[in-house]
C-alpha cells in the first residue's frame, strides 16, 4: 500500500463510515479519505475503480446512483501526474461521495464506468479530450469538444501554452 | 444540410419478394440551423424517416472557459461565468459565487441571501420564458414566442436598472453582490408578479390543450426515472421523469428554506411532462419572489471580510487599510486555500456545478464546470432513438439547451 | 360528445386565436428604434470614460494600472510616466487604451479605480466599419467624458462608488497632495 | 530540537554557551544570547517583521515581531531579545496577533494614501502585512507631514512620507556593503533617511538600499512611475559588465527593462539558501542602473554598408551576401592568412565557439583574438604553462573562507565590486588577514590588516621581495620544499642576488613589512592570492604572474585544501573567450593549437580542415594583425563587439592600418571608432537580448537568457554567424544558442559542468622553471622617464566602453578628469576643476583635474572608458614578448600649468578622416 499524506489543511476523513465501507471491501484498493468543508473524497487505486463503483451504485447501503461529474486535475511535476476524480451523489441518502484516483504520464489510462453509468459516456470523452488519459473499454472515446484531427495536445495540461503558436496570438491594430 | 448517402450492400434473399433496397442516411443537422439553438451540429442516421443513431458533435462554441480560470483571478472570473449559459447569467454567478464561497467557507449576511434568491428565481422565470417561446417557435407557435419575450424584456429591464446590463449581468460578486436593490427595483418587480399569473394563464390558452402542441410533446422522447439518473439528467428534464431530485430542497441555499414552495414532478417523463414541470415552476418562482419580497431582511449586502470583499469605495478614498485591500484584491485577488470542493446549484436547466481545486494561490489551479447543457446531450441519442426526424428538434428543445454553457 | 366537437371546431386554437386578436387593441410595446429609443436607468453600463476633477479639469487618472490588473479580459493597456505639474513630479498615465472589441464591459476597472477616473456612459451606438478605431485611447476616453460628464457620475452614483455630493471631498485623497484642511471631528465609522 | 548556529567552522577550543527554550512548546537548542527571533526562525515560524533581515544584525524599530515570554510583563519584541536559557515563548497567541495588528495599524496611520503612485505597490511588505494580519477598521489617519520627496541624488529619490523607519536600508548600507554612506538625520522634527548631515547622497550607488526597502520609501529614478511590480516580466540572467557573473532578474515590461532586481530584497529577508562563498546577492551600480543603453537612441538599427564613403542602411539578406562574396574572393586571391577575425569579451560562450569555428574552419584562418589580450592572456598563458589550467584555481566560496587574502595589483572594490564583498565578509566574518599591496590607497587597503602602499611601478619588486622574504625567512611550505627541492633550491640560488635593501628601497616598504606579508601568506591554511590588471595589464605581466605563481608553490596554494589563485579580468565573459578558442594559441577548451591529434579532431568533428600553424606563423595576435595590416598582408578584418580603433592607444596608427584592409567587418550594437571605418556595420544584440552563457572570472558557468526580443533589425552574434556561414556556402547548422551549447559540451566534454580544475605542475617544476628562473629574478630597478606616471584605470561606475553607452551611468558619471595626488596638487598649485597639460614625445593636451586624496605622489590616474579628450593617444604601446599581451595602459607624462593655450585636440586629430556619422562623443 502507497503511504498516504493528508494534505495541509485537509480533515482526515479515515472515520467516515463510507470510507471505512470502502476500506473493509477494497482494502488493497483503498488509499486514504480526506475531508474538506463536509466533501468526503476517497483516494483509491486505480485499478478497482470498476469494482469501487460498482460497489457505491449497488449496495444498498450506499447508494449512489447519480453520476454528477467525471473530472481530471494535472498536477504536474508529481510521480503519479493526473488524477482523476469521480463525484457521485445518492439521491435517496442525499449524501455526496468523491473518488480520487491518481494516474502516471507513461501510462495515462484507466477503467471506464460508462458500463455502470451511461452519462459517465460524455463526462469521461470530455477528460480524454482536454486531459488525453485514455479510458480503457470505453464505447466510443474520441474528441468530444475539440476537432478530431486536433493534434496540438491536450489543453488543460499545465503545459499546453496558455499563448497559443503563434496565430492570433493577438490582432495587430498600430495606434 | 448536407446529404449522404451510404449504400449498405445487404444481399436480402430470404423471400422471393422482390428485391427491396434499404439505405440508411446519414444526415448532417446543424450547425447552423436555425432550431439548434446556436452552434449544435447532429449527425442523424436515418432508416426513412425514424432515426437510428444520432450523434452530437459539440465544440463550435469552446473557448477554453476552463483554462481561462486557471490565469484569472477567483474575482475576474465571475463575468466570464455570464459567457457560459448566456441567457441565464444571474444562475451561473450565482452558481460560482457559491463555490467559491464553499472553498473560502465563508457565509453572506441575511439580506444578500434573500436578495440573491429573488434575483435568481426571477432568472429562473426568464430562462423558463425564453425555453417556452423558443420551443414553441420551433414546433411552430409562433405567437407564444412573441408573448413570452414581451414579458422577458419587462425582466430584462430590471436586471439593466439591477445592475447595467441586461444578459452579462455580474452581478454577484463573492461575499455578496454588486448592488442593493432600489426601491425603484422592487416596486417593478411587485408591479410585474401581480399580473405574471394571467400571463402564464395565456401562455396555457395558447398552448396547453392545442392539439399540434399535444402531438408533437406527448409521448415524445420519454426517459424513465432509472435512466435519466443514470445518464445525470437534472433540473426539469430529471423531474418530468418523477425523480424528486432538486438542489434547492436537497441542500437548500439562500433562502429557500425559508419560504414555501414545492418542486413539480412528472410522472410519463415526456416532453409534455418537462413542458408542464416549467410552467409551474415559474408559478412557484413567483410565489418565492413575493414570499421573499415580504420578508426582505434589512443589513448589508456584502459580508464584511475585508480579505475577500473590496471595501466600499468612499473608505478607499480616505483610509490607508482600505487602499491596501483595495490593490491586493484587485492585482493578486484572494488567497483562497489549499483543497478542492463541488458546489452545485439548481439552475434552471438543470445542476449546475463548479469543480474548484486551490492549491493556495489567488487563482484557481484547476476548474470544472458540470453544465447541465452538457450532461444532457450525453443522453441526446437514447432519447432520440426511434423518433421521427421531426421529433429531433422537438427533442433538443426539450432540454433547453445553450451552447455556450454545452461547449464551454 | 363535447369533445367531439372540440375536435372539429378547433375550439382550442380559436381561443388560443383570441387571444392572439385581441392584442390588436392593445397599445404598443416595441419601440422603432432608430426612431426611439428607450430610456437607460444610470446603471446602463456602457462605454467607458475618463473622467476629469471638477475644480481645476486636471486629469483624475494618476496610471496606477489597477484597471489593468483588474480587467478580466486584458483590453486595458495603460503607460505611466512621471511629469511636472505646479513644482511637483507627478504620475500620470501617457497612454491609456481600451480595446473595446475585447472589452466585456464588466465594470471592474470602474470598481478598482482608486481615484473614480473611469467610469461607464450610456453610449451604445460606435459600431463602425474600421476595427481600428475601436481602439479607445486616452483622447477619446477624455472626450467621451467630457461629453457624458453627467451620465458618467450618475453610473458612479448608481454603483455606489461616489456619494450622491461630494461631501467628502475634504478628506478624499487626490493624487498628488490631499487638499489641505481645516481640523474636522472625526467622522463616525459605519461598519 | 534543532540548532542554531554560526554557519562558520568555530576556532578549536573555543566552545559555545548554548542556551535551551521553549517555543510554543518545542525544545530549541541555541547559542545563549543570540538573537531570539533566529531561534523561533528555526522552529520554521516566520515571525512577522519589517525591520528584521537576516544579513545583518537586528534593529528593532518597527516593533511588529512580537512575542510572548513566561515571566515578562510586557512583549518582547523577538529580533532584539537575547535567547536566555530557560526561556519559554508563545508566538501565536490571541494577543501577540492583536498586538501584532496595533503595531502595523501605527505605521499605516501615518503612512500616506499613495498606493496610486508608489512604485512598490504591489510589492509593498507594508501591504502584505496588513493583508495577511487583517488588519482593517483603523482611525483615521494623520495629515500627511509635507515632507518634499528628496530628489537631490542622482539615481535614488527619497520619499520619507511613504518611510517606516525600518532602517533596513542604513544598516545594509553600513554592515553588508562597509559603505555607510546613508543614516537618520531630523530636519524639522521629522527623521529622515538620507546621507550623513542630510547632503545630497553621492555614494557606490549599489542600491541595495532601494532593494531592500520594505515600502516605496526609496525609488530607482530612472524606472519612476513607469511600472507596477505585477505588470513585470522577470528574466534571471547574467550581468555582462564585469567578470563577477552576478545574477541579475531583468524586470521588462513590454520590451523594455524597467528595473533590474537582484536576489537582495526585503523579501528575501528571511534568509537565502546560501553559502559563505554565495554573496549577498545584491549587485552593484553597474548591473543595477547600467540597463539603459539597451534602450539607447544610438543603438544601431539596420546593417550599414559603406556606399561611396558613405554608410548606408541596407537589407541584412544583401549584406550578408555582399560580404559573404568579398570574403570568398580574398581567400580565394590570398589565402585565409589575409583574413583575420577580433571578438569581443563580453560575447557569449556560444558565439565565441561558433565564432572561432567560423574562422577557421570556413575562412581557412587563424588570426582570431579577443579582448584578453590587453592583459588577461598574461594570467591565462602564465598558468597554462605552469600549471596545465588557465583560469582561476579557486571559487568565491573558498575565497570567502580564506585565512590570508593576498591583493595584488587592484582596485577590487571599484572594478569588481560585488567580488570584493567576498573579501570584505572573508575580514568581517571570519577574520581573515586582508593583505593588499597597491599604488594607491584605495578602498580595499583602507579595509586591509595589512595595507601595503607601493611605490610607482615597483609591482615586479615588490613580489620579487615576497618570494626573497619567504626564502630568507624559511618559511616555504614543508612539502613543497621536500617534493621538489631541486626547484626550490634554483629559486634560493635565484633570489641570493637580490638585496633586501634595494627592494625595501624599489617598493617604498620597509622590508620588515614585505617579510610579515609572505611569512602571513606562506603560513596560512586556506590563503588565497588575487591580481588584477595593475599587475597584468603593465609592463612585465607576464613575469609578474610567474613571480605570484612561484609565491603560490612556496606558499603551498596547490597544495593546501580550500587556497588557491584567482586572476581577475575585465570584461564579463574574457575567461569564456580564452576559453571557447578565441585566441590563436588555443582550440576550444584551451587546448594547444599546436597539438596535431586535437587538432585533427577538431577538424574531423567540423568536416573540414583547419589551417596548420606552420603556415600561419601561430596565428596573429591583436597588435600582429595591426602590424600585419599596416605591411599590406591583412585584407578582411571581422570585429565582433570589439573597437580597436577605440581601445588601442595611438589611434591613428591603427587608422592607417584600417585604411591599408580591403573589407572590414563590425559587428557591433553601437556604431563605434571602428565602425566608422568599416565597410559593413552588422547591428548587434545586447546581453538583455541574447541567449547563451557567459564564464565568470572564477571559471563557473551562468545562464544569459533573453528578457526582450531584438531592438529592430539587431541579431544576436551566433545568429549573424550562422547567417554568414550561409551565405559564404558552408553552412553552419544552428537553429539555437541551444544547440550551440549542446555543440560545445560534445567537443569539450566537461566544460559546463562546473569543476575546480585539477592543477598539474610536476613537469614544468621538472622541466623549464629551473631554466627561466634566473631571467625572472634580476635585479630590477623602478624606471621613470618622465615626472609622473600615467595609469589609464577602470572606475566604479563604467566598465570598458560599453557603459559609456548608458545614460543611467553617464548621469553618474561622465566627467573625464585625470586624477592626481593632494601633494602634487599643491606641488603644481592646482586644484579640482583646474586644467592641466599632459605632454609626452607623442603630443600633448588639456585635461581637466580632480585631486584626490588616495593617490600618493608622483602618480597621475585618467579612466580608461573616455577617448575625449583621448589621453590614450599620448601613451606608448608594448607588446610583451612572450605573451603578446599589449601593454596600453600605462606611460611616463609630464604636467604643465598652462591654462592659457589651451589646445584640446591632437594635430592628427585635425585632419582625420571627416565624420560621416555622429560617433559617440562623451
Amino acid at each position: 500500500m502507497k503511504p498516504f499524506r493528508i494534505p495541509e489543511g485537509m480533515e482526515n476523513g479515515e472515520n467516515h463510515v463510507l470510507a471505512q465501507k470502502i476500506c473493509r471491501c477494497f482494502p488493497e484498493a483503498y488509499l486514504g479519505a480526506t475531508l474538506f468543508r463536509g466533501d468526503l473524497s476517497v483516494h483509491i487505486q486505480r485499478e478497482e475503480i470498476v469494482s469501487i463503483c460498482r460497489l457505491l451504485r449497488d449496495d444498498a447501503d450506499l447508494d449512489f446512483d447519480y453520476p454528477v461529474h467525471i473530472t481530471s486535475v494535472d498536477y504536474m511535476g508529481e510521480a503519479e501526474r493526473f488524477e482523476v476524480v469521480y463525484e457521485f451523489f445518492s439521491i435517496r441518502e442525499k449524501r455526496q461521495i468523491r473518488l480520487k484516483t491518481r494516474v502516471p504520464e507513461d501510462d495515462c489510462c484507466i477503467d471506464s464506468v460508462t458500463g455502470i453509468w451511461q452519462g459517465a459516456n460524455y463526462l469521461e470523452r470530455e477528460v480524454y479530450d482536454m486531459m488525453g488519459i485514455r479510458f480503457t473499454n470505453h464505447p466510443d472515446l474520441q474528441r468530444i469538444l475539440l476537432p478530431d484531427d486536433y493534434d496540438e495536445g491536450y489543453p488543460l495540461r499545465k503545459n499546453f501554452p496558455m499563448q497559443g503558436r503563434g496565430w492570433r496570438d493577438s490582432f495587430d491594430f498600430p495606434h | 444540410m448536407a446529404v449522404e448517402v451510404t449504400p449498405e450492400e445487404k444481399p436480402k434473399e430470404e423471400n422471393s419478394l422482390p428485391l427491396l433496397r434499404k439505405e440508411e442516411l446519414l444526415l448532417n443537422l446543424g450547425p447552423q440551423h436555425p432550431s439548434t439553438h446556436g452552434v449544435l451540429k447532429v449527425i442523424v442516421t436515418l432508416e426513412g424517416e425514424k432515426v437510428v443513431k444520432s450523434e452530437p458533435v459539440l465544440g463550435f462554441l469552446h473557448r477554453g472557459v476552463e483554462k481561462l480560470a486557471e490565469s484569472v483571478t477567483y474575482n475576474q472570473f465571475i463575468p466570464h461565468t455570464d459567457r457560459l449559459d448566456y441567457v441565464c447569467a444571474m444562475y451561473n454567478n450565482f452558481a460560482y459565487v457559491r463555490a467559491v464561497e464553499k472553498l473560502l467557507d465563508i457565509t453572506v449576511p441575511w439580506r444578500t441571501e434573500y436578495l440573491r434568491t429573488i434575483v435568481a428565481e426571477v432568472q429562473r422565470i426568464i430562462g423558463h420564458l425564453f425555453w417556452l417561446g423558443t420551443q414553441a417557435l420551433d414546433i411552430g407557435a409562433m405567437t407564444v414566442f412573441f408573448f413570452t419575450f414581451r414579458d422577458r424584456e419587462d425582466l430584462l429591464d430590471l436586471f439593466t436598472e439591477l445592475c447595467g446590463a441586461r444578459l452579462t449581468t455580474s452581478w454577484y460578486r463573492v461575499g455578496g453582490v454588486e448592488r442593493d436593490f432600489t426601491q425603484k427595483f422592487v416596486d417593478d418587480l411587485s408591479k410585474f408578479l401581480v399580473t405574471f399569473d394571467e400571463k402564464i394563464d395565456e401562455y396555457d390558452t395558447l398552448l396547453i390543450n392545442n392539439r399540434i402542441w399535444l402531438a408533437r410533446t406527448k409521448n415524445i422522447a420519454v426517459i424513465s426515472g432509472e435512466d435519466a439518473v443514470a445518464f445525470g439528467l437534472s433540473g426539469p428534464t430529471l423531474r418530468g421523469s418523477g425523480v424528486d431530485y432538486d438542489l434547492r430542497k436537497v441542500s437548500p441555499y439562500g433562502a429557500y428554506d425559508h419560504v414555501e414552495w414545492t418542486v413539480p414532478l412528472g410522472t410519463k417523463g415526456d416532453t409534455y411532462d418537462r413542458y408542464w414541470i416549467r410552467m409551474e415552476e415559474m408559478k412557484e418562482s413567483a410565489k418565492i419572489i413575493k414570499q421573499c419580497l415580504a420578508q426582505l431582511p434589512s443589513g448589508p449586502f456584502k459580508a464584511d471580510i475585508p480579505q475577500v470583499v473590496a471595501p466600499p469605495k468612499e473608505q478607499v478614498f480616505t483610509d490607508m487599510d482600505s487602499m491596501i485591500y483595495q490593490f491586493k484584491l484587485y492585482t493578486q485577488g484572494f488567497k483562497a486555500p489549499k483543497g478542492d470542493i463541488y458546489c452545485g446549484t439548481e439552475a434552471h436547466k438543470g445542476e449546475l456545478g463548479f469543480y474548484i481545486v486551490s492549491q493556495g494561490e489567488g487563482k484557481p489551479y484547476r476548474l470544472k464546470i458540470r453544465a447541465p447543457s452538457f450532461v444532457h446531450m450525453g443522453a441526446f441519442d437514447f432519447m432520440a432513438k426511434g423518433y421521427m426526424i421531426a421529433d429531433i428538434i422537438t427533442i433538443f428543445g426539450t432540454y433547453d439547451i445553450v451552447m455556450g454553457e454545452c461547449d464551454r | 360528445m363535447k369533445k367531439f366537437f372540440h375536435n372539429v371546431f378547433f375550439r382550442e386554437i380559436l381561443k388560443g386565436l383570441k387571444l392572439t386578436f385581441s392584442h390588436y387593441f392593445v397599445k404598443d410595446i416595441t419601440l422603432q428604434y432608430p426612431h426611439e429609443k428607450t430610456s437607460l436607468p444610470d446603471t446602463f453600463r456602457g462605454a467607458l470614460c475618463l473622467l476629469r476633477y471638477d475644480e481645476n479639469e486636471t486629469e483624475r487618472c494618476v496610471g496606477c494600472d489597477l484597471c489593468e490588473a483588474a480587467c478580466p479580459s486584458g483590453c486595458i493597456s495603460v503607460v505611466s510616466a512621471e511629469k511636472l505639474e505646479s513644482g511637483d513630479v507627478v504620475r500620470y498615465a501617457t497612454d491609456f487604451d481600451i480595446d473595446i472589441t475585447k472589452c466585456v464591459f464588466c465594470g471592474f476597472c470602474v470598481e478598482a479605480c482608486p481615484v473614480n477616473a473611469l467610469a461607464m456612459t450610456k453610449s451604445y451606438e460606435y459600431s463602425t466599419n474600421n476595427k481600428r478605431s475601436l481602439i479607445f485611447d486616452k483622447a477619446k476616453l477624455y472626450e467621451i467624458g467630457d461629453h457624458r460628464h453627467v451620465e458618467a457620475k450618475g453610473y458612479l452614483v448608481a454603483h455606489d462608488q461616489e456619494g450622491e455630493e461630494e461631501t467628502v471631498s475634504e478628506y478624499r485623497y487626490r493624487f498628488p497632495y490631499y487638499q489641505k484642511q481645516e481640523p474636522v471631528p472625526e467622522p463616525e465609522k459605519s461598519t | 530540537m534543532s540548532t542554531v548556529g554560526k554557519s562558520v567552522p568555530v576556532a578549536e577550543g573555543e566552545e559555545l554557551k548554548m542556551a535551551t527554550l521553549t517555543i510554543d512548546g518545542q525544545e530549541v537548542v541555541v547559542e545563549e544570547g543570540s538573537s531570539l527571533f533566529n531561534a523561533v526562525k528555526s522552529i520554521g515560524v516566520k515571525l512577522p517583521a519589517m525591520c528584521y533581515h537576516y544579513s545583518f544584525s537586528p534593529f528593532g524599530s518597527c516593533g511588529i515581531c512580537l512575542v510572548e515570554v513566561e515571566g515578562k510583563k510586557n512583549n518582547v519584541r523577538a529580533c532584539t531579545a537575547k535567547s536566555l536559557d530557560g526561556m519559554v515563548v508563545h508566538t501565536d497567541t490571541e494577543e501577540m496577533t492583536d498586538a501584532r495588528k496595533k503595531a502595523v495599524e501605527k505605521h499605516l496611520l501615518t503612512h500616506p494614501l499613495d498606493c496610486p503612485v508608489c512604485d512598490a505597490d504591489g510589492q509593498c511588505e507594508l501591504q502584505d502585512m496588513t493583508y495577511d494580519l487583517g488588519v482593517y477598521d483603523i482611525k483615521k489617519g494623520k495629515a500627511r507631514k509635507d515632507i518634499p520627496e528628496d530628489n537631490r541624488s542622482l539615481v535614488l529619490g527619497f520619499n520619507m512620507e511613504r518611510c517606516i523607519r525600518c532602517g533596513l536600508c542604513i544598516n545594509v548600507c553600513k554592515e553588508v556593503q562597509l559603505v555607510d554612506a546613508l543614516c537618520f538625520y531630523k530636519e524639522n522634527k521629522n527623521t529622515l533617511v538620507g546621507a550623513h548631515g542630510g547632503g545630497t547622497l553621492f555614494c557606490e550607488f549599489c542600491g541595495d538600499c532601494l532593494t531592500v526597502c520594505p515600502v516605496g520609501a526609496i525609488v530607482n529614478k530612472f524606472s519612476k512611475y513607469s511600472y507596477k511590480p505585477w505588470q513585470t516580466k522577470k528574466t534571471r540572467t547574467t550581468c555582462n559588465y564585469c567578470s563577477d557573473g552576478c545574477q541579475l532578474t531583468l524586470e521588462t515590461k513590454d520590451q523594455t527593462i524597467v528595473q533590474v532586481a537582484s536576489d537582495l530584497s526585503w523579501e528575501t529577508k528571511f534568509g537565502l539558501d546560501v553559502g559563505p562563498g554565495d554573496g549577498h546577492g545584491g549587485i552593484c551600480v553597474r548591473g543595477r542602473f547600467g540597463y539603459r543603453y539597451v534602450e539607447s537612441k544610438k543603438r544601431l538599427s539596420h546593417a550599414l554598408m559603406k556606399v561611396d564613403g558613405q554608410l548606408t542602411e541596407v537589407p541584412w539578406y544583401k549584406a550578408l551576401v555582399l560580404m559573404a562574396k568579398q570574403l570568398n574572393d580574398i581567400k580565394k586571391n590570398y589565402g585565409g592568412k589575409a583574413i583575420a577575425g577580433l571578438i569581443g569579451g563580453r560575447c557569449t560562450n556560444e558565439a565565441v565557439f561558433l565564432f572561432q569555428r567560423l574562422m577557421r574552419s570556413i575562412l581557412d584562418s587563424n588570426n582570431i583574438d579577443t579582448s584578453a589580450r590587453y592583459g588577461h592572456m598574461n594570467s591565462v598563458l602564465a598558468m597554462q604553462q605552469a600549471l596545465g589550467v588557465g583560469r582561476s584555481t579557486t571559487s568565491y566560496e573558498q575565497i570567502a573562507l580564506s585565512d590570508v587574502i593576498l591583493l595584488v595589483g587592484s582596485n577590487i572594490t571599484e572594478t569588481n565590486p560585488i567580488a570584493a564583498l567576498r573579501l570584505k565578509k572573508a575580514k568581517t566574518d571570519f577574520n581573515a588577514k586582508i593583505i593588499v599591496a597597491e599604488r594607491w590607497k584605495t578602498k580595499m587597503m583602507a579595509l586591509a590588516t595589512h595595507p601595503l602602499q607601493l611605490a610607482c611601478d615597483s609591482e615586479a619588486i615588490f613580489l620579487q621581495g615576497l618570494v626573497k622574504a619567504i626564502i630568507t625567512t624559511k618559511c616555504a611550505y614543508k612539502p613543497f620544499v621536500e617534493k621538489y627541492l631541486e626547484a626550490y633550491k634554483a629559486i634560493e640560488s635565484a633570489v641570493s642576488d637580490l638585496s633586501e635593501e634595494d627592494i625595501s628601497e624599489g617598493c617604498g616598504l620597509p622590508w620588515e613589512k614585505i617579510v610579515e606579508a609572505a611569512e602571513s601568506l606562506a603560513q596560512s591554511k586556506r590563503g588565497t592570492l588575487i591580481w588584477g590588471e595593475g599587475v597584468v595589464s603593465q609592463q612585465g605581466g607576464y613575469e609578474n604572474v610567474q613571480r605570484l605563481i612561484d609565491l603560490a608553490f612556496l606558499s603551498g596554494l596547490y597544495e593546501k585544501e580550500g587556497a588557491g589563485l584567482q586572476p581577475i579580468c575585465e570584461e564579463a565573459n574574457e575567461q569564456g573567450a580564452v576559453d571557447m578558442g578565441a585566441v590563436p594559441e588555443f582550440l576550444p577548451g584551451q587546448i594547444s593549437y599546436q597539438n596535431e591529434a586535437e587538432r585533427q579532431r577538431f577538424a574531423s568533428a567540423w568536416h573540414s580542415t583547419l589551417p596548420t600553424p606552420e603556415e600561419h606563423q601561430s596565428g596573429l595576435s591583436l597588435p600582429e594583425m595591426i602590424e600585419a595590416a599596416h605591411r599590406g598582408e591583412i585584407k578582411a578584418l571581422y570585429i565582433v563587439g570589439e573597437n580597436p580603433v577605440g581601445s588601442l592607444p595611438a589611434s591613428f596608427k591603427v587608422k592607417e592600418a584600417f585604411e591599408k584592409i580591403d573589407l572590414i567587418i563590425c559587428q557591433d550594437p553601437f556604431l563605434t571608432e571602428s565602425g566608422v571605418l568599416s565597410d559593413f556595420v552588422l547591428p548587434a544584440a545586447t546581453f538583455a537580448e541574447n541567449e547563451g552563457s557567459m564564464t565568470n572570472m572564477a571559471g563557473v558557468v551562468h545562464r544569459v537568457s533573453e528578457a526582450i526580443e531584438p531592438k529592430v533589425e539587431a541579431k544576436p552574434d551566433w545568429k549573424v554567424f550562422s547567417d554568414l556561414s550561409r551565405a559564404l556556402g558552408h553552412s553552419l547548422q544552428f537553429r539555437s544558442s541551444e544547440e550551440i551549447y549542446q555543440e560545445i559540451n560534445k567537443i569539450v566534454p566537461g566544460y559546463f559542468r562546473q569543476k575546480l580544475p585539477s592543477v598539474q605542475y610536476d613537469s614544468y617544476l621538472k622541466k623549464d622553471f629551473v631554466a627561466e628562473l634566473p631571467a625572472r629574478y634580476r635585479a630590477l630597478s623602478a624606471k621613470k622617464t618622465g615626472d609622473y606616471a600615467l595609469r589609464l584605470e577602470q572606475g566604479l561606475y563604467h566598465s570598458g566602453k560599453l557603459s559609456t553607452h548608458d545614460e543611467g551611468l553617464m548621469a553618474i558619471d561622465d566627467k573625464a578628469l585625470l586624477s592626481i595626488g593632494e601633494a602634487d596638487a599643491e606641488v603644481l598649485a592646482i586644484s579640482s576643476g583646474g586644467q592641466l597639460r599632459l605632454k609626452t614625445d607623442l603630443g600633448d593636451l588639456d585635461v581637466a583635474v580632480e585631486v584626490k586624496a588616495e593617490l600618493p605622489s608622483g602618480v597621475v590616474s585618467f579612466p580608461i572608458h573616455f577617448n575625449h579628450p583621448a589621453v590614450k593617444d599620448l601613451l606608448e604601446v608594448t607588446t610583451d614578448k612572450m605573451s603578446r599581451v599589449v601593454y596600453t595602459r600605462q606611460g611616463d607624462v609630464s604636467l604643465e600649468l598652462d591654462p592659457a593655450q589651451a589646445l584640446k585636440v591632437l594635430p592628427h586629430e585635425t585632419h582625420g578622416g571627416e565624420k560621416k556619422l555622429d560617433i559617440e562623443q562623451n
